[in-house]
């Protein structure tokens, strides 16, 4: 089995390195078919061992190779496969699968064709070392490889200097949360003396009352220290508040990068590290409280601003951001197998709904601007469909996928008892109306309504040179190729279907082994009544949990549901019937909406700020520092004295006899006078 | 009786005349050379009032041997002169700072 | 106050003297005067300490040989006299200044102790040339060797810096003639004689 | 195998072979002899390694020969786990320079080989000598011929940077001259022990604390200007940006190690209750490296310089490392390890650092050269789009400016991460002043990155770049696979070190006098 | 009596006189034999010298003579090097047309006195070769008679000197009036019965002597003569007036304060730290300024024999070794450093000033090359001979408890390096100016400058014979 374990992240680690070092001679077929052939292993692998794993049981934590060993200290490389880590690796592998084969379409003609299939599989190789690791060295080589690898896909077209801003930005907002992550790892070594996942858990029990002091008396809970550093790392990759502001720049990268990377998979890295970390963050409600706060913020005022968007990929993206917020919310209210389920599901709509998008943009030349499309339905019916059931999954609509995640994530923050509970709440509520307002908003825009671009539409392309030459000039918008169809479909189906695991995933045992008890450590099970009386979402549901239709009976009674019908109703209502509403409420809240077009000031804050800032400081110290005080006054400065001093003591030599006699009378006087009256 | 220290004394003052007349004299270096012979004079002084005080014969050979070499001195010193004066027509201690610095 | 030391003041004084003056005089000639006169009562001065070899080798030698060499020059090298010692004053304070230092910081010392010896140790020898001529030539061997080492060094080295050759003087080379060759002066020609009809 | 004396060679080999190179002269041979010698030195310190005894930290292939019996100076050399892999490392950074020069320099090649390889058999003798004045010997040598690379085949301002380098560094080692001399007579003085300037002896020899701190101060002005820290770093940016590439990768890559690998072998264990006494110093000073450094590498715009100083960012972890363990087993005194094992971490962290930064910093060196080859500029805004021009070298670029910005995967992680994790112990200060190279190391690399590489072609000198050639590329690429080497699986480095690093941090750890000091005594 | 004790002075003086006379009859174009007798005397003077140490100390000519190994070294060291100079001097000689037999003669006449110092078991004797040498030294400096520099040089290092030996003779005269003794021994016994620091008198005569002896070193404030003198003279008087006198001067102080006052330690001690100090000080500064590499390297030299007086100041013999270590290895680099100028100066051009050096690494790298190594042993970078010689001196000095000066010292040393760098960075870092051919010289220049450039080196590898041969001396002989 051992031998599955690691081909599973080699398959696509090969395919990235074929694909990239010989892209040039195995040409562009070449390159795609090893890609996807490497993925498509990983696929069907990780499918053995989540069934090995899920059906038999067959929990796996195991050493791959050692990495250093330093001291007592061990530094490994491995895995542990759980039922966490193995559904991650089934929806990895699965959408990255989807997403290859989708990209031989959208990238038909790009010259760096190759090296995008390279990148993509390499990015599958890094999600896995991710979600597969049993320590947090592994954990975080992952972490930070899977950033390298969307800065690098986010600035693919590095001509467009908007792009390799983004990436730079990315890669920058992201090393804050490392910064974060790395510095809780550490504190983890500090107290439990190893980064292996199964022995911190066991030893994180001791050092549970422990408290270090980082200001003079001011003590912290250690548990406390350690999982809000870790969570700030959560908070850079998930693009949690106020780390969010590279998400929404990524979509600079090609569409398929934002459907695999900034949608279903490495965003949600860091929802997944907390639900693994979850036996230390279960032990300090404080930081509990904090990832409340923080989800339900992210969650209903990134969905605000999605409102305003006109890019079809930014709506989406901000609606990532904002569920992104609903399942650290779930994190927040211990719900963590809610998070995860909720993370699964969004991983298919999520992803369902950008490749949607990326084929509107196809059919519309790279056009990207919502207001410029409109009754698209007719031209494009899958991609309608499809997305139709993305959005349906999105807003949580009963039955599909997104309502049950969801519903359960809004119920258990309803349950929690957390103090920050009744603000993430309302937040999360008021987000699903939001949700359904700016989801179907987008929706309506784009396939109903008038139709509003001109037929002859490749003008817009141009912000990337020829990528956008599409073999088919203007003329009007078509259905994309199977290739682009075929993974639309495939991932509508689990976004439908996905939901219905929630009895098992959830309700059920499933996720006890990883999220609860480790199965090294049953000796956790007593202790964990306990706690959970704290925070015990998931328990009350399970209680009151009859099936899935009677919950989806509930669920029709529930406010949620109603609130996203509203949402949907007025969308409806403003943007096909009439849109006075819009332009009173614009009129009116003018302020509001330059408030949201400005993203909150965040993005120029930062750049105000922090930017601008370090440069001028760099300047400062430069300029004072470096040339000034210690080059300037000290080395040269010394340096001058010498060389005045010398030429002041030249002149000694005059040159004339009577002075140099006069030197040495005067030197024999002067040790006389010393010897005769000074001892 | 004249003690010894009375011709120290005058030796004594002879050498700080002729170090003061090196110092003072700025234009002839004939008068220098002459301010050396007063040195060693003075030094002989010296050493002849010792001998003698001494009962020690070693004293006046010295001074026979220093007179010899002053002798020599003087000549070669005054070659130098000479030549000197040849290249440059003046022996004005003044003008001799061709080099300096 | 006994007849030495009558002698010896006037001699010292005088001697004293004269070596003022000969840093003070403007003319050159002076200044070379005033030093023979210095060495004149100094060899008296040795009279007095029983030096009567040294006194005299001291007015022959300095006075008769070598002032008479510095004369030479003198008179040799045309000097132009009122230039010389010009701005003598300005630094007269200084050099002053630094003479009485030197000779307070001299005197405080060979005044002091060890130097207070009123009478010689031993009687000096009856003959006193005798006794320093019996010394160089056994004792002093090895140094009067070297003085005399010393004296051709003098004389080369004054020979090197002033003989002049002038071109136009005619002289003959010893080196040249000791080594001719015959065929530098005589050359054999042959050729056939003519008749006279 | 071990009876042949592979250290001596390793030293006299490649300064006869330089000598042999300017007899040679620039003739076409010279080039190709050179190569020949610095490949054979290389290949004959691969023993080194695969004859390393990794279970003693005792000296190995050591040899001794009396040497000046005067002042009892010996010509005794050894290897151990610190020392070794720095000798390989020089071996190999060697031969990548000789190629480096290949075509490059035309102006009189064969002495620059020459040179190149004469510091080579220096830089050997620095790591191998066992004798301090040897050391010191070879570690003043060491600037001669450095001197004249970097003035002779400099640029503009090479007088005065090769000059300000001389002087600067000559004047921080005289000290050490004075120190060495006193501990020397110091063994004489002592009961017990004779005045002698073997490091043995010196690091067992009894010190008083007054004379522990000056010659510490002393050691710390040496190879402080060697390593460089902060505030004597600023003959470093000068020299680099003046040298030619070869001269600056070894500068970075090599001589930078001398004055870390010193501290190891002289400051901690000779000294150290000084050491313990001013740690905070040293710490300071390193962390003043870490973050004041990387800002003002942020606003470079000379290429060199940024990769200069960002190097003096990254030795500051090197000297973090060394002494932080001060501070940790001050800390951690009582807890269930005494620290040792965040201590050991600590040192191997500064070791890794050391090997890392060697091969990224020369890479990136090299990198700089092969864009000077070609455009003659290293002002950064004269570049932009080079990866339209150039993928391969792009590509390759990229890769070591992750690895400088401690990607993990590329060796430039493995150091500082151990270096973090271990100094937390120490306090969560210091820890977080030195993780915040994860964010300015990132921003100045990245921006080099964009504003060089990124972007539409900038100007059309960009547009008439070549991409590399066979030689470049197969450099780089031989760093490349070092890098990610040592990134992916540095197991095979720290376990060389281990034994050693333990047994010269009981050295560091034991106190000489006895005061308040957190460990032991003698 | 024995007067075969002094057979190398003996011999030396007697083929002096045959030369003398030989070239009374040599034509002009024939010098040459003038010269390869000069050196065959030379170096079979250095040959009986050498056949004279047997270590231990035997006294002759009435006590007036000393032979022990030290005289031995010295007496060695003074021939070899003077036949290096003679050789370099050669090729210069022949450039300005001065190639006369006077200056080997005179040249001769300086040893000779050099070689009498070395062994004087007497102060009489001890100046009689001061002055011998002296004497020689005024006539070379003003042997380029139709110079004006030169004879102007002449003439302030005749005034100087003469002053110079008069306070000496002064001191002297104190010193005997004092003890009744010209003899070292006796006059050491003498010192031996007083209480140095408390016998004012005794200081007294020790202010002078030691003030005529650092004029012979040329050391602070006694060294105006110096730069001037180098400067003036021609580059082949300086060369030799740079490099063998000092061995005299350094035999002159062994024999006056090591041997003679030895135990007056405590009074001379302190006046040569004064007086080396200053010179390290003032040398090394003022060196910073000149352009002229002559007058750099004079200055160079005060800052030298500052060393060396600090060495000798300890009283030890470790000390006097480390002086006579630094003095010997000083004096190699300080001709060979001159030959190099001797090399670059051509027919009617006298090279002097500081870019003359430049691109000498274009016009011949070899020659560079060597001068570099003279320069970086100068600066007393390992592994040339001069770190060693610096590094006895300071080990020395620390041990005698100074640690200060010896601070003072290395920093100054630092300073120190920088002008040597620069004629470094003249050499190799500069392109050689417009019209300037290459440079070279005959073989016998050629094989003599490389191997004084190699034993930079070669003795900075291994020094140890060198040194315990200088301690055996002081061993033997103090």
């Amino acid at each position: 089995m051992e031998s599955i374990y690691t081909a599973i992240p080699l398959a696509p680690l090969l395919g990235a390195i074929i694909a990239g070092l010989f892209g040039w001679k195995i040409g562009r077929k070449g390159a795609h078919w090893v890609t996807i052939v490497g993925v498509a292993i990983a696929f069907v692998l990780s499918l053995v061992v989540a069934i090995d794993v899920m059906a038999n049981g067959h929990v796996y934590n195991g050493t791959v190779y050692t990495w250093a060993v330093i001291g007592d200290i061990r530094f490994e490389v491995g895995f542990l496969l759980d039922n966490l880590s193995a559904m991650m690796m089934l929806v990895v592998t699965f959408v990255s699968l989807m997403v290859h084969i989708y990209t031989i379409g959208y990238m038909h003609d790009d010259p760096g064709y190759q090296r995008f299939f390279s990148y993509i599989s390499l990015f599958t190789f890094s999600m896995l070392m991710l979600v597969m690791s049993n320590n947090f060295l592994q954990l975080f080589f992952g972490w930070e490889a899977v950033g390298l690898v969307s800065y690098l896909l986010i600035g693919f077209w590095f001509k467009k200097d908007s792009a390799i801003y983004a990436n730079m930005k990315a890669f920058l907002v992201n090393r804050v949360g490392d910064f974060g992550f790395l510095l809780g790892i550490a504190t983890v070594l500090m107290y439990c003396g190893t980064l292996d996942y199964v022995e911190a858990f066991t030893r994180i029990r001791d050092v549970a009352g422990s408290v270090i002091q980082i200001f003079d008396g001011w003590n912290w809970n250690v548990v406390t220290l350690i999982s809000i550093l870790l969570f700030i790392g959560a908070m850079g990759k998930s693009a949690q508040v106020p780390l969010h502001v590279w998400l929404p720049d990524s979509m600079e990268g090609p569409t398929p990068i934002s459907a695999l990377i900034h949608a279903a998979t490495m965003v949600t890295a860091g929802i997944f590290m907390v639900a693994r970390m979850s036996p230390i963050f279960e032990l300090s409600d404080t930081a509990l409280n904090l990832i409340l706060v923080i989800g339900a913020t992210t969650a209903f005022f990134m969905g605000l601003i999605g409102v305003i968007q006109n890019d079809i990929k930014r709506v989406v993206a901000y609606s990532t951001l904002s569920q992104l917020g609903y399942m650290t919310v779930a994190l927040g209210a211990s719900a963590y197998s809610a998070a995860v389920f909720h993370l699964m599901t969004h991983a298919f709509f999520k992803a369902l709904l950008f490749l949607a998008a990326g084929s509107v943009i196809i059919a519309m030349h790279h056009e990207q601007d919502i207001r410029k499309m409109g009754g698209l339905k007719k031209y494009m019916p899958i991609t309608y469909w499809t997305s139709l059931i993305g959005s349906l999954a999105l807003i949580g609509f009963p039955g599909f996928s997104g309502f049950f995640s969801k519903d359960l994530i809004i119920e258990a923050v309803h349950e929690s008892h957390l103090g920050a509970a009744g603000y993430a709440y309302t937040l999360v509520l008021l987000g699903v109306f939001v949700t359904a307002f700016y989801s179907f908003r987008m929706f309506f825009l784009v396939f109903h309504g008038q139709e509003r671009f001109d037929t002859h539409g490749h003008a817009h392309g141009d912000d990337h040179g020829h990528h956008d030459d599409h073999g088919h000039g203007g003329g009007t918008p078509h259905e994309s190729p199977w290739v682009v169809t075929i993974p639309l479909i495939m991932l509508a189906i689990p976004s439908v279907l996905a939901g219905y695991w929630l009895d098992p995933m959830v309700v059920g045992e499933f996720f006890h082994s990883s999220i609860y008890v480790n199965d090294a450590a049953h000796s956790f099970d007593p202790g964990w009544g306990s706690w959970l009386s704290a925070h015990n979402g998931i328990e009350e549901i399970s209680k009151e949990f009859h099936g899935v239709f009677s919950f989806i009976l509930h669920g029709l009674m529930a406010p949620p549901f109603w609130l996203a019908m509203a949402g949907l109703a007025s969308a409806w209502y403003i943007y096909m019937k009439d849109d006075a509403i819009a332009r009173w409420a614009y009129d009116k809240f003018r302020w509001l909406h330059t408030l949201l077009d400005r993203k909150y000031y965040m993005d120029d804050f930062n750049q105000e700020v922090f930017a601008k800032g370090s440069v001028g400081l760099g300047n400062g110290l430069m300029a004072f520092g470096e040339r000034l005080v210690i080059d300037g006054l000290i080395v040269n400065g010394s340096a001058k004295v010498v060389g005045w001093f010398s030429g002041l003591m030249r002149h000694l030599q005059t040159g004339y006899l009577y002075h140099y006699a006069f030197s040495m009378v005067a030197g024999i006087l002067v040790m006389l006078t010393w010897f005769l009256f000074f001892r | 009786m004249i003690p010894l220290s009375h011709f120290l004394i005058v030796a004594a003052v002879l050498f700080s005349i002729s170090v003061a007349g090196m110092f003072l004299n700025r234009k002839n270096m004939l008068v220098l050379l002459m301010c050396i012979e007063l040195m060693l004079l003075s030094v002989n002084m010296n050493f002849v009032a010792f001998s003698y005080y001494l009962g020690d014969m070693a004293g006046q050979v010295f001074v026979f041997f220093i007179l010899t070499v002053a002798a020599a001195e003087a000549a070669i010193g005054l070659a130098i002169l000479v030549t000197l004066f040849r290249n440059r027509r003046t022996i004005n201690v003044q003008e001799l700072d061709a080099m300096k610095g | 106050m006994t007849f030495e030391q009558l002698i010896f003041y006037l001699f010292s004084a005088t001697l004293v003297a004269a070596a003022v003056n000969l840093v003070t005089v403007r003319n050159p000639v002076y200044a070379a005067l005033s030093l023979i006169l210095c060495f004149f009562t100094s060899s008296a001065l040795w009279l007095l300490l029983e030096a009567e070899f040294l006194g005299i080798v001291l007015v022959l030698v300095y006075v008769g040989a070598v002032m008479v060499l510095f004369l030479f020059v003198i008179m040799m090298l045309d000097l132009n006299l009122d230039l010389l010692k010009e701005g003598f004053t300005r630094y007269l304070p200084i050099g002053l200044l630094v003479a009485v230092v030197v000779a307070v910081e001299m005197i405080l010392v060979v005044n002091s102790g060890p130097f207070q010896a009123p009478y010689p140790a031993a009687p000096a020898p009856a003959n006193n040339t005798e006794a320093l001529g019996s010394l160089l030539y056994t004792e002093y061997v090895y140094p009067f060797e070297i003085a005399a080492v010393i004296l051709v060094v003098a004389i080369i080295a004054a020979i090197v810096l002033t003989l002049r050759r002038r071109p136009d003087a005619r002289k003959q080379d010893i080196s040249q003639q000791v080594q001719v060759r015959r065929a530098d002066r005589v050359r054999l020609v042959k050729m056939k004689s003519e008749r006279s009809e | 195998m071990l009876d042949l004396p592979i250290l001596s060679f390793l030293i006299w080999l490649p300064i006869v072979g330089g000598l042999g190179v300017l007899i040679v002269g620039d003739r076409s041979g010279s080039r190709q002899f050179a190569l020949g010698v610095a490949v054979l030195a290389f290949l004959l310190s691969l023993p080194l390694y695969t004859g390393f005894d990794r279970t003693t930290a005792a000296m190995q292939f050591s040899e001794l020969l009396p040497w000046v019996e005067s002042f009892n100076i010996n010509y005794h050399l050894g290897v151990d786990g610190i020392s070794m892999p720095l000798i390989l490392l020089n071996t190999f950074i060697t031969v990548l320079v000789v190629i480096a020069g290949w075509e490059v320099i035309q102006y009189r090649i064969s002495q620059y080989l020459a040179a190149f390889l004469i510091m080579e058999g220096l830089v050997n003798g620095v790591f191998a000598s066992l004798d301090a004045m040897l050391f010191y010997i070879f570690f003043e040598g060491m600037l001669i011929p450095l001197f004249l690379i970097i003035g002779i085949w400099g640029g503009a301002r090479r007088v005065y940077a090769s000059i300000k380098f001389f002087l600067y560094t000559f004047f921080g080692s005289v000290f050490l001259l004075i120190s060495l001399i006193y501990l020397y007579q110091l063994g004489g003085d002592t009961p017990g022990f004779t005045a002698s300037f073997a490091v043995a002896d010196l690091q067992k020899l009894p010190i008083g604390m007054t004379a522990q701190v000056l010659v510490f101060l002393s050691f710390l002005l040496a190879f402080g200007v060697k390593v460089p820290m902060w505030p004597v770093h600023t003959w470093l940016p000068d020299a680099h940006v003046e040298a030619p590439t070869g001269g600056s990768v070894i500068l970075a890559a090599i001589t930078l190690k001398v004055g870390g690998y010193a501290f190891l072998r002289f400051a901690l264990p000779i000294v150290p209750d000084a050491a313990e006494h001013l740690d905070w110093l040293v710490i300071f000073m390193s962390l003043t490296a870490v973050v004041y450094i990387g800002f003002v590498a942020l606003v470079q715009q000379d290429m060199k310089k940024l990769v200069a100083y960002s190097s003096i960012a990254h030795m500051g972890f090197v000297t973090l490392g060394f002494f932080v363990v001060y501070m940790i087993a001050a800390k951690a005194q009582g807890s269930s390890d005494n620290g040792m094992n965040s201590a050991i971490l600590a040192m191997q962290g500064g070791m890794v650092q050391m090997v890392s930064h060697g091969f990224i910093s020369g890479a990136m060196f090299l990198c700089i050269g092969v864009l000077y080859d070609r455009m003659h500029t290293r002002d950064i805004n004269a570049y932009g789009g080079v990866a339209n021009r150039m993928p391969v070298f792009a590509a390759l670029y990229v890769l070591f400016a992750m690895a400088n910005t401690g990607l993990p995967g590329t060796s430039g992680f493995v150091g500082e991460f151990m270096v973090i994790l271990a100094s937390f112990r120490a306090s969560p200060w210091v820890a977080f002043l030195a993780a915040t190279t994860l964010i300015v190391g990132a921003a100045y690399t990245l921006w080099l990155v964009k504003r060089v590489m990124f972007g539409d072609v900038r100007n059309e000198e960009v547009a008439k770049l070549q991409d590399i050639g066979k030689r470049e590329f197969s450099m780089l690429a031989v760093l490349a696979v070092a890098v990610l080497v040592l990134g992916l699986w540095p197991q095979p480095l720290t376990d060389v070190m281990e034994k050693s690093i333990e047994n010269l941090l009981s050295q560091a750890l034991q106190s000489k006098v006895c005061t308040g000091f957190v460990g032991g005594c003698q | 009596m024995n007067i075969a004790i002094a057979m190398p002075e003996i011999f030396l003086l007697s083929t002096i006189c045959l030369i003398l006379l030989i070239d009374l009859f040599l034509r002009d174009n024939s010098r040459m034999i003038t010269y390869l007798l000069t050196q065959v005397a030379v170096l079979a003077t250095a040959l009986l010298a050498y056949g004279a140490m047997d270590g231990d100390k035997i006294t002759g000519l009435y006590g007036m003579y000393v032979r022990d190994d030290l005289a031995g070294v010295l007496k060695i060291t003074i021939l070899l090097l003077t036949f290096g100079v003679f050789v370099y001097a050669r090729k210069y000689l022949k450039d300005k047309n001065i190639w006369q037999g006077e200056f080997y003669l005179l040249g001769l006449f300086a040893v000779l006195g050099m070689l009498v110092m070395a062994s004087a078991n007497n102060l009489l004797v001890v100046y009689l070769g001061l002055e011998l040498q002296a004497l020689s030294m005024y006539a070379l400096v003003a042997f380029n008679r139709d110079d004006g520099r030169s004879t102007e040089a002449a003439m302030k290092y005749f005034v100087l000197g003469a002053v110079a030996s008069g306070l000496l003779l002064y001191g002297i005269s104190i010193l005997y009036g004092l003890s009744g003794r010209l003899e070292i021994a006796g006059v050491l016994e003498y010192i031996k019965s007083q209480n140095v620091l408390q016998n004012m008198p005794l200081l007294f005569s020790l202010v002078f002597i030691v003030a005529g002896i650092s004029f012979k070193f040329g050391a602070v404030p006694f060294h105006m003569w110096v730069p001037d003198v180098y400067q003036g003279a021609p580059t082949a008087v300086t060369m030799f007036l740079g490099s063998v006198p000092k061995v005299a001067a350094l035999a002159m102080l062994l024999r006056v304060l090591a041997e003679s006052m030895g135990a007056a330690q405590a009074g001379w001690g302190q006046l040569l730290l004064v007086f080396g100090l200053l010179s390290v000080f003032l040398g090394n500064l003022v060196a910073i300024a000149q352009l002229s590499l002559k007058r750099m390297l004079a200055y160079s030299t005060i800052a030298h024999m500052g060393f060396i007086l600090l060495g000798a100041l300890t009283g030890t013999k470790d000390g006097y070794s480390a002086a006579l270590f630094y003095t010997i290895t000083y004096t190699m680099m300080s001709a060979g450093a001159f030959a190099i100028l001797i090399l670059l100066s051509r027919d009617g051009f006298e090279a002097e000033s500081l870019d003359d050096l430049k691109g000498l690494n274009e016009r011949n790298p070899w020659y560079a090359f060597i001068m570099m190594l003279f320069l970086f042993s100068m600066a007393g970078i390992p592994p040339t001979v001069g770190f060693y010689a610096k590094l006895s001196i300071i080990q020395s000095v620390m041990h005698a408890g100074y640690l200060w000066p010896a601070v003072f010292m290395v920093v100054m040393s630092v300073i120190g390096a920088f002008y040597y760098l620069r004629a470094i960075k003249m050499m190799y870092f500069d392109a050689p100016p417009e019209n300037v051919g290459a440079v070279n010289a005959e073989l016998d220049f050629n094989v003599l400058i490389s191997i004084n450039g190699i034993l930079m080196v070669l003795l900075g590898i291994f020094p140890s014979a060198l040194m315990s041969i200088c301690y055996l001396a002081m061993n033997s002989s103090l």
